[in-house]
């Protein structure tokens, strides 16, 4: 009995009902031959894309960074002795600010800070999101609609908003910052496991696995969540990104890291005075700010064409 | 239809109560007494006392809720702590900019997104197609403020062409001149916005340009420019329209940081204040309002995609995705 | 068009048999290096690339005449829909194609050429010289367009129609393809129809745009056997109607069998056989060509047995 | 075990129930069970109704017995997949009851559940969606036999050893991932998953409809052949009647929700009585015939 | 009107009698009235502009009389007598009258009133209007500041019905608009008593960020800036000559106020150690370049107690390290540092934590919310030593107040500010309060770590506008627009 071989045959002839296939069991029909139909750049892209690369080597060098800042910054952070506003040069690399402290130092204390918030909102949005998602992927009919249009509203909600209340309640920090930035992102994660749960649930292979006596919460593990990961990864690295720039954005209006913490968001606030006299400090935290998400995004895009490599760039 | 839009309409309904209760006790659970701010650093404990019973955020929960009820069902949104003057007027005098600002950026922003998400898409594997995408992702990264600082720095304190911020006081009674003052913080609204949407446009174009109807149509001998605009933008629209909704509502409410930066009178900067002073009527007047704004956001968003999408009609919840 | 408008209710494909007999008669040409002058298509050396170099069709070559049909088989994955496409010039992005593809661009006009045409050019040749129904209904056609708005759409570009006569145009062309209750498919959505009522205005459509030549792409598989007998006897019948050419795609060889009088068999992208039905079922030389038919007997012995 | 009874031993009228049959008042009984006694699984004038939808079932009786193999055909949307997920126990019947080993199928009755589902099998129609793409074939054929408490191993249990080769795979697909593997091949693998706890009866839906012709025939070839060696039950869902044929000595034909003729498949499909049945026979494509005219 | 004091500002030549003046400000009031929670901004904008008082103060620090003509005091002290001008009438159009002034300072001693000022007029006993153009006040106890607090009571309409967005007050402009969160529009009243403003027209531009505000200031869409809080910015305006850049005096002071009850700062080497290991002109210098002044106490230039006290505890490292160790903290201490999280405060926490690892003080800085900071340090205090601005002048007789928040008790120090309020003559209370400003520097009661500029940057067509602002008010009536 010799059977086509799996090169051969990757495409099903489907002779009954269309069966809309889906996201994860898409996943690796298409891995036998490495490409996606419709889309030229799909093709294009090898199993290791240059996107992942590109955006490991900037999220990379600011987590050199912070890891670095932890052993060793240029001076201390609270520092003053450097003289107001010195430019670029020696021995002060990219100046100083207005109270004398080191630029670069401060840039680097503020890698730790991006990522620590980043880390932090991710952690709680995930935590919370993916339980909360699950439980509505699993929920039948009024429950389910119930929880995705409340899901549906929470999202409108912009995550700045919930933290302004936070911070109302909590006086600015960067765990409340940090805290504020998870929950918001709880919505986000949540829908996106709800759908994917529900995608998951519709295939064959959940059917076959009760029928086959699998308790519910054996089919989550063995199933559900192993199938919906790379989906997962690719967002929450997204939602990283998007975590990072409201940290900025809750320091740059005065809510988030307080002071002594060299946040990027609170250097541009600080420096927007300066913006012709000292254009570094505008300029140079605002850059690394764009390389961290870039690069974040990249990651997640270089993470769907590896994990995911059927589904089309959606977002 | 009918049945399906009733049926929103009561969801529209309970979900408005629900974020109220919800809004009431959040902003109850605070820690921080409102009247601490009412008064210099030179005041008594008497004239605390005074102007807690004056707000009445001496009375017990359940009595401010009703009474807060009672005034929103006479569309009386309290007044403030801090300024003891009417909420809810300032909040529509605020909304003057506020949404004229949305709305423009919103509209210059899908002008924006959609045809070059559709090049992006269309013409992905040449360079420039690239380069949309790589620019876009670019955009995405680039936060609010440092677009609008860029522009100020070069717009207004450069070339001197338009006002850094602040909003004529008469408002839209010289429209030129108010539009004028919003040209920048639309544009920096806009750019954001349009880097995020150009990225969904691509998306749904990338999914409508690999689909069998569109095959179809031109099998038969549609042109591809025919295809496209007879079938194309509509199966487009779908997925965009349900994204478009949620960033317009975030626009809307998150405009905070771009109304602090140009100094516009807006709902975002009002809220700001309030939350930093404690003044629980006006927050709450403000996210009750933008939470209704919302709701009615989604609930056209909803309306306007079951218009498109025939297959979505009487189906309660679930977008495009 | 004459013909077109004269024709009434169409002859419904139940007598398949006879019909076949007497088209096997006034055979078009077979599958061959030399095409008599009313070939509809040509094909010549077809091959296909992926934008990485890989063949997925390879030095294919056959023609069809005008009337005369021509079956294409192969399991799946062996370049079938692939081939279907190039002749329209309608692969997907990314893959090229070289070799030959002639269409007949009017009566008698000097064919032309689809590999390397313009996209202007092919806008031209599609729906006239040639259109095609897909294999699956559902996505075929727009979700969010009525059917009324999706069968105008060829009607008023081919024929130029307007108003009150392109709606008569498009009730009747649903009828055409014995639509029952042509006002509510008319007014309803894709998805509100059944999967064989979606086929049918598939069809509808093609056939309003009256090609030379028909391609069909698995127009059955998706469907039931019930519906799938029904329509391909319609497709049999208006195809016969309108003296097109048709070209059949299907993995199933009783199927095209059904539908056409010459097969070329298809194996990982390239011809292993071709000749009339009769000779590809009766003497397969090709064991992969073998192999199918006697699948496809093995199958059908079991029923046999019992229906007779 | 292993001893199918033939089904031409039965006189083809005799064995037929008709449409009205099922229509009769009152619970109706197993409709002529052949002499192989009492059935495994069977539904007593279940009808169901999906939420908020209107019924798609309606007294449906039925009985799959040892040894006689059940083919359930009927056209698109006939509701031949609601009949077999009643039978599975994944949904509860609106109206009547499911029978296990002629006791009321009770699906929160765990020690019930357990010999039920080790007893009863499935395969399902799209071999893509049916294996779950992040496991080795390896962990998908014994996770029956993980979770029935049968065995702790992923992959070294000689149950699955055997289960992949009865299917005619090789030793080592268990340690590779279902992408690499081709329909007819996954459809494989997805039969030794159904038979590797060795149930009784094995519920099938189009569990062949998605494969080319050459490959249908050899997975037909290997159910019948595990009908005769395992002394398998199958009950099967398919609108391809020569598969029926070929595979199912009982055959019942579905339409809009009710059975409209069960009995013999020679009787049902060589003689039919109602017009749905014949249209379906006559419907089926066939190929000129071997001998030239 | 009252004449014009700004002397620093050259009037020029020709000017436009019917100019707007663009003011930028970052004080919005929260309503249009004083004793209702008005708060910074409506004294800005209205005070002196729209309302007046019986008297006034002058950008300077002088008391002036304003609205009342003339006024004698009791031999004993305890009764004024205010003779009111003639032909005031308030922007409605009605005339003033003692009723009206009656009227207004018991708004401001009312019990719901919600002024700052309230408690200086605990003394009042009684109000008497003996006739239309005369009220007499009888108080309780003496005291010399009566009339200087007067100067804070504006004089409205007693019949006037919505003060909270509307005015009516005697002033040189009235009310033209009020957009919130936007503007506040005054126009030149025709019906004013005195000499009538010298502009047509004055727009208060509100904007919640320095920025921002210089931005406005640099693109023409104000003409002043009434107070620049971004002396980063300042630069740019400086070299500009388009701009010019006033420096002035204000009267608030940053202080590191120590909590003078609890331990470490108990102890007076500790708090004269910790201000002499701060380098404040660094700190100033570092915040605000080269303006601001340090006073080294409690007192701003305006007051007349004032006396340059920067001498008594001095920047010198070895002598903080010697007060410590005579204090027992050779190796230093900890402490946590409570610090209002709206700049400067988060700056100079920095900025002290950095000096104090010098002499082997550890800080921890503690950011809070402005409530926390009322709650915790204020009213209950709760704290060790916290950063605190106090914007208003004359404020040193707190330290006579031993239950205030820095729990400051020199029995001496009491006594002498209880004196000098009842001192007969100015000189005297003069006297006794700089006996008290030194006191409190020698025992460091706090650190007076600077003196905030008062910077005015306008446009160099601009002349006439005050440069002091003394507690914020804004005088706009006397500038001139070329
Ligand atoms: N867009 C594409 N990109 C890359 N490879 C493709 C694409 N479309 C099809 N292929 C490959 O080309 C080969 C031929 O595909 P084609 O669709 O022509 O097969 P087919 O004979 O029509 O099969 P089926 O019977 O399943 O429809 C297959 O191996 C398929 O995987
Ligand atoms: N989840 C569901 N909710 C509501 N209705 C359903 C659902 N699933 C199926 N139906 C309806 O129930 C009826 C029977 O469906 P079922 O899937 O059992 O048919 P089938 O005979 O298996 O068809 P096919 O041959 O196409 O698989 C159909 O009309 C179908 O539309
Ligand atoms: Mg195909
Ligand atoms: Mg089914």
């Amino acid at each position: 009995m010799s059977e086509p071989t799996a090169m051969e045959s990757t495409k099903p002839t489907r002779l009954t009902k269309p069966t809309k296939l889906s996201g994860p069991a898409k996943t690796d029909r298409d891995t036998g031959t490495g490409k996606e139909p419709g889309t030229a750049a799909g093709a294009s892209r090898g199993r290791r894309s240059p996107a992942l690369v590109a955006g490991c080597v900037l999220v990379g060098l600011i987590v050199a960074i912070a890891l670095v800042s932890l052993f060793w910054v240029p001076y201390a952070p609270d520092d003053t002795s450097g003289g107001r506003l010195v430019p670029p040069g020696l021995p002060h690399l990219l100046g100083t600010d207005k109270l004398g402290r080191d630029l670069l130092t401060q840039l680097m204390t503020g890698a730790r800070i991006a990522l620590e918030a980043g880390l932090g909102a991710i952690a709680i949005g995930a935590a919370l999101g993916v339980c909360a998602g699950l439980a509505a992927g699993f929920a039948t009919r009024w429950l389910d609609d119930t929880l995705s249009t409340l899901l549906d509203v929470l999202i409108a909600f912009p995550t700045l908003l919930l933290a302004m209340l936070m911070v109302a309640a909590r006086s600015a920090s960067l765990g409340t910052a940090v805290l504020a930035i998870g929950f918001a992102m709880t919505a986000v994660i949540a829908r996106l496991t709800r759908i994917l749960v529900k995608r998951v649930l519709a295939l064959d292979y959940i059917t076959a696995a009760r029928t086959s006596g699998t308790s519910w919460p054996r089919v989550i593990t063995g199933h559900v969540l192993p199938n919906i990961w790379p989906t997962l990864v690719v967002n929450l690295a997204q939602q990283f990104g998007l975590a990072v720039m409201a940290e900025a954005s809750l320091s740059f209006l005065g809510l988030g890291a307080p002071p002594p913490n060299a946040s990027w968001g609170r250097m541009l606030h600080e420096a927007q005075a300066t913006v012709f006299t000292a254009p570094t400090g505008v300029v140079a935290p605002g850059v690394l700010l764009v390389m961290l998400v870039v690069g974040v995004n990249l990651i997640a895009d270089g993470l769907r064409d590896t994990l995911d490599p059927t589904r089309r760039r959606t977002r | 239809m009918i049945s399906y839009l009733l049926r929103r309409l009561a969801f529209l309904a309970g979900s408005l109560f629900l974020a109220g209760v919800v809004i009431f006790l959040l902003l109850r659970t605070l820690p921080g007494d409102p009247a601490n701010s009412l008064l210099a650093v030179g005041a008594s404990p008497e004239q605390i006392a005074a102007a807690r019973h004056e707000i009445g955020s001496d009375r017990p929960l359940p009595e401010q809720f009703v009474t807060w009820l009672h005034q929103l069902a006479t569309f009386d949104l309290g007044n403030s702590f801090i300024s003891t003057l009417p909420v809810g007027p300032e909040i529509t005098s605020r909304l003057d900019v506020t949404v004229p600002l949305t709305l423009l950026s919103f509209v210059l922003a899908v002008l924006i997104a959609v045809p070059v998400g559709f090049v992006a898409a269309h013409r992905s594997a040449t360079w420039y197609g690239t380069l949309i995408s790589g620019i876009s992702q670019l955009g995405i990264a680039v936060p609010v403020f440092w677009i609008g600082m860029i522009l100020i720095t070069v717009f207004a304190l450069q070339l001197g062409v338009l006002p850094a911020g602040g909003f004529p006081q008469d408002g839209w009674a010289e429209p030129g001149e108010a539009l004028t003052s919003l040209a920048l913080p639309v544009i920096t609204v806009a750019l954001v916005m349009s880097a995020s949407l150009i990225r969904y446009v691509r998306s749904a174009a990338l999914d409508v340009l690999g689909s069998d109807y569109l095959r179809t149509a031109r099998a038969l001998g549609s042109s591809f420019g025919r295809a496209m605009w007879r079938h194309g933008l509509r199966n487009g629209a779908v997925p965009v329209v349900s994204v478009l909704a949620i960033e317009l509502a975030t626009t809307l409410l998150g405009a905070v940081v771009v109304e602090t930066v140009f100094a516009l009178p807006g709902l975002g900067s009002m809220l700001a204040q309030a939350v930093a002073q404690h003044d629980y009527p006006t927050v709450q007047g403000v996210l009750f309002v933008s939470t209704f704004a919302v709701l009615v956001i989604g609930f056209l968003g909803d309306i306007a995609q079951r218009l498109i999408d025939p297959r979505l009609r009487g189906r309660l919840s679930g977008g495009a995705r | 068009m004459n013909e077109f408008e004269k024709s009434g209710p169409a002859v419904p494909g139940a007598k398949t048999a006879d019909a076949k007999t007497s088209r096997t008669v006034a055979a078009g040409p077979a599958p061959g290096p030399a095409a008599p002058a009313a070939t509809v298509l040509d094909v010549r050396g077809l091959t296909i690339r992926t934008d990485q170099g890989r063949a997925l069709v390879s030095d294919l070559s056959f023609s069809i005449g005008a009337g005369s049909r021509l079956g294409l088989v192969g399991e799946s994955g062996s370049g079938k829909s692939l081939t279907a496409l190039a002749v329209l010039g309608l692969l997907p992005p990314g893959m090229t194609a070289s070799g030959s593809v002639v269409l007949a661009a009017g009566a008698d006009g000097p064919g032309a050429e689809v590999v390397g045409a313009s996209e202007q050019r092919l806008t031209g040749l599609r729906g006239r010289a040639a259109t095609i129904v897909f294999q699956e209904p559902l996505t075929a056609l727009d979700p969010l367009m009525r059917i009324g708005g999706q069968v105008a759409g060829p009607l008023r570009r081919w024929r130029g129609l307007r108003g009150a006569a392109l709606r008569r145009a498009v009730r009747e062309a649903l009828e055409q393809v014995r639509l029952p209750e042509p006002d509510r498919i008319i007014r309803a959505y894709p998805h509100e129809i059944s999967g064989g009522q979606r086929q049918r205005v598939a069809l509808a459509m093609a056939l309003a745009c009256e090609p030379a030549l028909l391609i069909a792409d698995e127009p059955t598989t998706a469907l039931d056997v019930t519906v799938q007998s029904e329509v391909l006897a319609l497709l049999d019948g208006l195809v016969a109607e309108r003296h097109m050419a048709l070209l059949f795609v299907s993995h199933d060889l009783a199927v095209v069998s059904a539908v056409t009088d010459h097969v070329v068999v298809l194996k990982d992208g390239s011809a292993v056989e071709s000749g009339t039905v009769d000779e590809i079922v009766r003497r397969p030389r090709h064991p992969y060509t073998r192999d199918l038919v006697d699948s496809a007997r093995h199958l059908e012995s079991a029923l046999e047995r019992i229906v007779r | 075990m292993t001893n199918p009874i033939r089904p031409d031993s039965v006189p083809p009228n005799a064995a037929r129930s008709g449409l009205t049959q099922s229509d009769s008042a009152g619970v109706p009984a197993a409709v002529d069970s052949p002499a192989g006694g009492v059935p495994v699984l069977s539904a007593r004038d279940a009808g169901f109704a999906y939420r908020g939808s209107p019924p798609v079932l309606h007294g449906i009786s039925l009985d799959i017995t040892a040894g006689h193999s059940v083919g359930l055909v009927g056209e698109s949307g006939a509701g031949k997949t609601t009949v077999l997920r009643l039978l599975l126990g994944l949904t509860r019947p609106t109206s009547g009851r499911i029978l296990f080993d002629g006791t009321d199928l009770r699906l929160r009755d765990r020690e019930q559940m357990r010999r039920f589902r080790r007893a009863v099998q499935s395969v399902f129609q799209d071999p893509y969606s049916s294996l779950d793409p992040r496991q080795r074939v390896g962990g998908i054929v014994s996770e029956p036999l993980r979770s029935l408490g049968l065995t702790r191993s992923r992959q070294d249990d000689p149950r699955v050893a055997a289960a992949l080769e009865a299917v005619g795979l090789p030793a080592d697909a268990a340690a590779r991932y279902p992408h690499e593997f081709s329909g007819g091949q996954r459809q494989r693998i997805a039969i030794a998953r159904a038979t590797v706890c060795e149930p009784r009866i094995l519920l099938a839906d189009e569990p062949v409809s998605a494969l080319d012709v050459t490959t249908r025939v050899r997975i037909v070839d290997l159910l019948i052949e595990l009908k005769e060696t395992r002394g398998l039950t199958i009950a099967m869902v398919s609108h391809d009647l020569s598969v029926v044929a070929a595979l199912c000595e009982r055959t019942a034909v579905l339409e809009r929700g009710r059975i409209v003729e069960q009995g013999d498949t020679p009787a049902v499909l060589g003689t039919p009585t109602h017009p749905y049945t014949r249209r379906l026979i006559t419907s089926v494509p066939r190929l000129p015939s071997a001998k030239e005219v | 009107g009252s004449g014009n004091d700004n002397k620093s500002t050259t009037p020029s030549g020709s000017y436009d009698k019917n100019a707007t003046i663009g003011i930028g400000s970052l004080y919005e009031p929260q309503n249009l009235d004083n004793t209702g929670g008005g708060g910074q901004g409506v004294t800005e904008a209205l005070n002196g502009n729209v309302y007046e008082g019986l008297f006034r103060l002058t950008d300077s620090g002088k008391v002036e009389k304003q609205l009342a003509e003339d006024y004698t005091v009791s031999p004993d002290g305890l009764t004024y007598t205010f003779k009111l001008r003639d032909g005031v009438t308030f922007h409605s159009g009605k005339k003033l009258t003692s009723a009206d002034v009656k009227y207004s300072i018991e708004k401001v001693t009312a019990e719901n009133s919600q002024s700052a000022r309230k408690s200086s007029f605990d003394m009042i006993k009684s109000i008497a209007t003996p006739d239309p153009a005369t009220v007499a006040v009888t108080l309780s106890s003496k005291s010399i500041s009566f009339v200087y607090n007067l100067s804070y009571v504006w004089v409205v309409n007693s019949e006037a019905k919505d003060l909270k967005t509307t005015e009516d007050g005697t002033g040189p402009y009235k009310l033209d608009k009020w957009t919130r969160g936007s503007a506040l529009s005054l126009d030149r009243f025709p019906g004013y008593w005195g000499t009538p403003a010298t502009n047509a027209k004055v727009v208060f531009h509100y904007y919640k960020d320095a920025t921002a505000l210089n931005n406005a200031l640099l693109t023409n869409a104000v003409d002043v800036v009434t107070s620049e809080q971004s002396p980063d910015a300042l630069d740019q305006f400086a070299s500009n000559p388009a701009y010019k850049v006033n420096d002035g005096k204000s009267t608030t002071k940053l202080l590191l106020a120590f909590n003078d009850k609890v331990k470490p700062f108990d102890n007076v080497k500790v708090r004269k150690a910790v201000s002499s290991a701060i380098d404040n002109k660094k700190l100033l210098q570092s915040v605000w370049g080269d303006h601001g002044t340090l006073i080294g106490s409690m007192v701003p230039p305006t007051d007349p107690w004032y006396e340059d006290l920067t001498k008594i505890n001095p920047y010198d490292v070895t002598l903080a390290k010697k007060q410590l160790a005579e204090a027992g903290y050779a190796k230093g201490f900890d402490f946590t540092l409570d610090t209002p999280n709206y700049d400067p405060h988060p700056t100079a926490a920095t900025f002290i934590k950095s000096e104090l690892a010098k002499v082997g003080i550890n800080v921890k800085i503690n950011i809070i919310t402005p409530d926390e900071w009322y709650t915790k340090v204020y009213k209950n205090h709760d704290f060790g030593a916290t950063l605190q601005e106090h914007v208003n002048d004359r404020d040193i007789v707190w330290y006579g107040d031993p239950d205030f928040y820095w729990g400051y008790d020199n029995k001496q120090v009491t006594e002498w500010v209880k004196q000098a309020e009842q001192s007969d003559t100015t000189d005297e209370q003069t006297a006794l309060l700089k006996k008290v400003n030194n006191q409190i520097a020698e025992d460091a009661a706090s650190d007076w770590l600077y003196l905030y500029p008062q910077i005015v940057v306008a446009s160099t067509k601009l002349s006439g506008y005050p440069l002091n602002g003394l507690n914020s008010q804004f005088y706009a009536y006397a500038i001139k627009k070329s």
